[in-house]
């Protein structure tokens, strides 16, 4: 099947790892990703006053386009699918801001569009037992932290993504390409990332630590996350969390589409810099 | 018309919460245009919708059926009964000419004595706006 | 503390309350939302006490909290408020109202331009959003 | 024509002050039909009274109108009166000028004047159409059915029993006890819920007017106050009781262990036996879902050690069915999957355990023996952490209302768990301490003060294990902290919610339900204990959370209430009811679907035509279901139905007299 692939703006530039895994990935599990035309940046924050339309115009140009394609949408960058999936679901339920919207874009759409993250995919129409079935590397159980973060658990009632409070779809995805997932606490909590830049900077990386420490403290190897600010976030981390706790920090699809076959280099996996221990434990190279 | 014209206003009112509700209008002494006419029901579904013709056709100006709130009903699902008739009852009444000013239906319980008050007033003014019941009114 | 009705229901709450779509007065002051915010340790003020001060008509007190600005909007509050309701929204209106006023402890561009360069674009567009727009 | 007497009350001033009570008392006087037409100061008083038993008397009145206050204030007077002097009570109207005329148009005589000819004279053209009417008697069936064998339906059966008259208990489970059987002390007085139950349940097995049909449930209600036929579904126990002496072989020899329910999950029991030691009856069951044999397995270990041979697997369900003239509804409530709550862990982690699971390892007959122990690792506590409102006061995720109960319960634990590890801390998160009752507030002082309960104010927002601890992560809005507690042991004060299926045992009995599936109750302050549906009574949890005091207090009010009902030989009923007409009934059956108390029945005339029998459908009302609502009378198309006292043609003689009235008075 034909998906509209929205990548979302860090995928372009410091996360191009987490954009080629993702379309390697879905290659490789018979998901056809078409990037769009020409989307513009979803605004990376999802507008909390009610007053705030303007915010909103950038995503539903996005989901306006795509419907108008005929395709449903998929992303990976919580950020995105958490703007994306709360505009659509405020176009679908508030008609004030939906006519806003219409005028102000001029772009005739009242939320009937989809928007998919690509474990939602793998999961409800892909089933994680094929993906199973077509690894092609095994991760030797490489003891992985997922980390949800935010994004794309809350608000619970919107994003209808997992169980907020006991998600399993990232350690289920985990499970079938062979890893072992690390359960912890802290992994749904905030990495405190939209305390973003800023003279805030010296406090604000106190929450990701409590993160890093819960997933290190569970003996994980490596953490694997769907958010680029999630991401960032962590690996800031390595300025004030001793080196033995600090993990390497990955975004899902890198340990998909390695096991899937593609190769270490291609899925941005360093055998000589961060990811030494994981590489050296899943034994980069080799494929069934 | 002038503000002197009362008009005759016939309200059914159900006997557990309208007619309280008028009730406690009058012992809290609230004070409310002598337009209304209160017909005790038990409940508000057994208002017949030819009780309200019959009074316009008599040549009432006004008509308030009332009842307990939805889910309050003394009988269970009388008022929900009442409300499903008079849905049909009222677009019937502007079929027939009548302007749907004329007729409310309205959700009244014994605790509200104001606003047992405050809907006579409203009708009231709403209906002199309108002036007298000539249409249907029979020439007797 | 002195408190009038018309302290209680100001214009300022009332225009909060438009901006968040939120009733302070739904709030019964049960604290799980301090309980369980992953950056409480930072904000000074508790959550839940920057909402008692809305209650309370002190909106200007509300507007000093440090929290307006450290919460994250990550939702863990609202998710398990047993009353539903969206303190991140609340948070936002009272930035809102401090950023039309002018009043954002951040400029991002007095910012050093090296913190830009490391970080990813989703981290600068939410900057520009948390005090700029 | 009939003749009418008006009667206008002067009130004193009340009326009088603003209505010209004479004018109306003339112009009555010149309606058609009314012979006799005065005023009086206060009629309700003696001399009122006599006033109008002497105009029916002289002038033979066949029908009088009293101008007047409200009906709610003296139409039961004016009826009595009427009927001492020989006019049938149901042909009196009264006219309510004052509540609906003088007190409300005070500052207008002449248009408070005619609003009042104008009611009154409705009245008249209602009453001139009022036929006599005489309440209806039926036989009463001098037995009543208590549903539910808890505290509150033992108290009931008890009470009803005790009074003289038959009782049939129905009770769900294999045993009476309910909720309480669970429990090991009772606030306020730290009584062994046991020492005060098993005495009363022993009563109840033994009572001889007390007919005990456990395992069993009320599958259909019909009939009416009185003389209620009622279906119960005996479901089967694999046991034949009759024969069975309660020896318990069966249950020791039993190779099936399963977690138990009763227990809340910390203890197991057989596939046969009793939930717990003291059940009444007696007698064991078994679980089919659990019995090897019942599942095609080769075990026959309970048949071979029963020493009378009282094991059947064969056994099928059989339906019974009763008559009573009264019912109790007792059937108590359920409680709050926990699991709705995931940030609290409950069902991850085994030392996040629920308030009645506490109860069950203090109990002295619990899986634990009455020590307070881990389930994880069976280590005795040192950090206790009590979280109160766990889905309670929370409409997003649990229930909106305060379930009452658990307040006390939890200070309950606090004291006991301090009796039982002196050297141990209990922490309580609480939202608000409710401790209105006897001696309750002086309870939760003293677990403060000599328990040494620190009781914190604030939610907790997230539990989950840390090392072999578990951490809580809360709030003490007092101090404005938050508050960190490494804890051995998270109780959760669970909510108390109406049974799963309240809905539909509502819909069998015919009594409504709130918003959350409660019973309601006829009134909520003045008539707690009755239905809507007469002779449906409800008392204990079924109507809300309710703690032990309440209910019992409850169960003697529904007792006496259907002690008052089965007093009487014979029942009078309302005649203001509806009234079919057989003749123009052309059986279409509407009324039957208007009908909220299913009061409607079918049935068929035969008449024979020539040499063959014509048979035509018509409609029955039940007098003693039928509660008057005039809602069949709507519904009917053939103008067969009618309202005893609210006929059609009573209402349009007040509206056209309203309107007549109204158009000369212009």
């Amino acid at each position: 099947m034909k998906y509209g692939y929205y990548p979302g703006c860090t995928l372009h530039q410091q996360a191009e790892e987490f954009d080629v895994t993702t379309r390697e990935s879905a290659r490789a599990l018979g998901i056809e990703l078409e990037e769009l035309d020409s989307w513009q940046c979803c605004g990376a924050v999802f507008p909390l006053a009610t007053d705030a339309v303007i915010n909103l115009a950038a995503p539903f140009r996005a989901l306006a386009a795509a419907y108008e394609a005929g395709v449903e949408l998929v992303t990976v960058c919580a950020g995105c699918l958490n703007v994306l999936r709360r505009t659509n679901n405020l176009v679908q339920n508030d008609d004030e801001t939906r006519d806003k919207l219409v005028d102000f874009v001029e772009e005739d759409y009242a939320g009937e569009g989809r928007v998919h993250h690509l474990l939602e995919l793998l999961r409800d129409e892909v089933g994680f037992e094929s993906v199973s079935e077509r690894t092609k590397r095994d991760l030797n159980g490489l003891r992985i932290a997922p980390y949800y973060g935010c994004l794309l658990l809350r608000p619970p009632d919107e994003m209808e993504f997992d169980d907020a409070e006991d998600p399993q779809i990232l350690e289920n995805m985990l499970a079938g390409i062979g890893a072992h997932p690390v359960s912890y606490p802290l992994r749904m909590d905030c990495c405190g990332a939209y305390l973003p830049i800023g003279e805030l900077e010296e406090r604000r990386n106190r929450a990701a630590v409590a993160v890093m420490r819960s997933a290190s403290a569970a003996g994980a190897e490596a953490i694997v996350t769907s958010c680029p600010l999630c991401a960032h976030n962590l690996e800031q981390c390595a300025q004030d969390v001793p080196g033995a706790e600090m993990l390497p920090v990955l975004y899902f699809s890198q340990v998909l589409a390695y096991a899937l076959g593609l190769d270490a280099d291609s899925c941005g996996l360093e055998p000589d810099g961060l990811h030494a221990g994981v590489c050296e434990k899943i034994g980069i190279g080799e494929v069934k | 018309m002038s503000d002197s014209w009362q008009p005759t206003i016939v309200a059914f009112a159900c006997q557990w919460c309208t007619y309280a509700g008028a009730d406690l209008a009058g012992t809290s002494r609230i004070p409310y245009p002598p337009s209304v006419r209160v017909i005790k029901v038990p409940c508000s579904a057994r208002v017949d919708p030819s009780f309200v013709i019959r009074a316009f056709q008599r040549g009432a100006d006004g008509v308030l059926v009332s009842g307990c709130h939805p889910g309050d009903c003394h009988y269970m699902e009388g008022n929900y009964l009442t409300r499903r008739r008079f849905s049909l009852a009222k677009p019937f009444m502007s079929y027939l000419g009548l302007e749907p000013g004329r007729v409310r239906v309205e959700w009244i319980s014994a605790a509200e004595g104001q606003r047992f008050a405050e809907i006579v007033r409203e009708m009231t003014g709403d209906i002199r706006a309108l002036g007298p019941n000539r249409k249907m009114r029979e020439r007797l | 503390m002195k408190l009038t009705r018309h302290g209680l229901h100001s214009e300022m709450i009332e225009k909060i309350e438009r901006i968040s779509g939120e009733e302070i007065s739904k709030c019964y002051q049960c604290g799980k939302c301090s309980a369980g915010c992953p950056v409480a340790q930072e904000m000074g003020t508790l959550p839940h006490r920057v909402v008692r001060h809305l209650q309370l008509g002190q909106d200007e007190r509300a507007f000093e909290a440090e929290a307006v600005w450290f919460c994250t909007s990550c939702h863990t509050c609202e998710s398990r408020c047993p009353k539903g309701f969206d303190l991140s929204r609340v948070m936002e209106a009272l930035r809102a109202v401090l950023l039309r006023r002018g009043e954002a402890p951040v400029r991002p561009e007095d910012l050093p331009a090296e913190l830009f360069a490391a970080a990813p674009q989703q981290a600068i567009v939410s900057c520009y959003r948390k005090y700029v727009s | 024509m009939r003749k009418i007497g008006v009667f206008v009350c002067h009130c004193g001033l009340n009326i009088a002050g603003t209505v010209d009570v004479k004018r109306v008392a003339e112009r009555c006087a010149e309606i058609p039909g009314v012979v006799h037409s005065e005023d009086y100061s206060y009629m309700c008083s003696d001399p009122g009274q006599n006033l109008i038993a002497e105009a029916i008397e002289e002038k033979d009145l066949e029908g009088i109108v009293v101008a007047a206050c409200s009906p709610t204030m003296h139409e039961p007077t004016f009826r009595a009166a009427a009927e001492a002097a020989g006019l049938n009570p149901y042909q009196v109207q009264m006219a309510n000028i004052r509540e609906q005329c003088s007190w409300v148009h005070p500052d207008d005589e002449e248009e408070a004047t005619r609003k009042a000819e104008g009611i009154v004279g409705a009245a008249v053209e209602k009453v001139r159409r009022d036929e006599p009417l005489v309440p209806h008697e039926i036989p009463i069936t001098k037995k009543a059915m208590v549903v539910g064998g808890g505290i509150t339906g033992m108290q009931a059966a008890l009470d009803i029993a005790d009074a003289g008259y038959p009782v049939i208990l129905v009770e769900r489970e294999a045993t009476i006890g309910g909720r309480m059987a669970q429990l090991s002390e009772t606030f306020p007085t730290l009584d062994c819920a046991s020492c005060i139950l098993t005495p009363k349940m022993a009563e109840v097995g033994r009572h001889p007017l007390i007919e005990l049909m456990a395992y069993s449930e009320v599958e259909e209600v019909s009939g009416s106050v009185g003389n209620f036929r009622v279906r119960v579904r005996q479901k089967p126990t694999y046991v034949d009781w009759d024969a069975c002496m309660g020896c318990m072989q069966c249950q020791q020899q039993c190779p099936s262990e399963v977690e138990s329910e009763f227990e809340r999950g910390l203890g197991t029991k057989k596939a046969i036996g009793v939930d717990f030691p003291q059940a009444i009856p007696n007698r064991p069951k078994i679980d089919p879902e659990h019995c090897a044999h019942l599942r095609g397995d080769f075990c026959w270990l309970c048949s071979r050690s029963c020493p009378v041979d009282a094991i059947d697997y064969e056994q099928e369900e059989r339906i019974v069915e009763e008559e009573v003239g009264a019912i109790v509804l007792s059937t108590g409530y359920d409680m709050l999957p926990q699991e709705v709550l995931g940030e609290y862990g409950y069902g991850k982690y085994p030392d996040v355990i629920d308030s009645m699971a506490f109860e069950r390892m203090k109990s002295s007959s619990g899986p634990t023996g009455g020590e307070i122990r881990r389930p994880s690792d069976g280590e005795i506590p040192k950090e206790v952490v009590f979280i109160q409102c766990a889905g309670s006061r929370d409409p997003d995720k649990g229930q909106s209302y305060c379930s009452k109960i658990c307040c006390m319960y939890t200070a309950k634990h606090a004291t006991l768990y301090h009796h039982s590890v002196p050297d141990g801390q209990a922490y309580i998160f609480y939202t608000d301490v409710r401790a209105g009752g006897k001696g309750y507030e002086e309870f939760v002082q003293r677990t403060v003060e000599e328990d040494n309960a620190l009781y914190l104010r604030g939610r907790v927002s997230r539990v989950y294990p840390e090392g072999d601890k578990i951490l809580v992560k809360g709030v003490d809005t007092l101090s404005d902290e938050n508050v960190e507690i490494h804890a051995d042991l998270v109780v959760l004060a669970t909510a108390v919610t109406p049974r799963t299926d309240a809905r539909e045992m509502a819909r069998i009995f015919n009594v409504g339900t709130d918003e959350h599936g409660f019973l309601n109750e006829a009134h909520i302050k003045l008539r707690p204990v009755e239905t809507t549906t007469p002779g449906v009574y409800v008392a204990g949890a079924v109507r809300g959370p309710r703690d032990i005091s309440d209910a019992a207090a409850e169960a003697s009010g529904a007792a006496s209430k259907v002690a008052m009902l089965l007093s009487r030989e014979e029942m009078e009923t309302d005649p203001l009811i509806a009234e079919v007409d057989e003749g123009d009934c052309s059986g279409c059956l509407w009324c039957v679907a208007a009908c909220p108390f299913d009061a409607i029945e079918e049935k068929y005339l035969t008449r024979r035509v020539g040499d063959r029998e014509v048979s035509r459908r018509v409609v029955e009302v039940n007098v003693g279901v039928c509660q008057g609502c005039g809602a069949c009378t709507v519904a009917c198309r053939d103008g067969a139905m009618n309202l005893k006292g609210y006929k059609d043609e009573q209402i349009l003689a007040e509206v056209e007299s309203i309107c007549l009235i109204a158009g000369s008075q212009q």
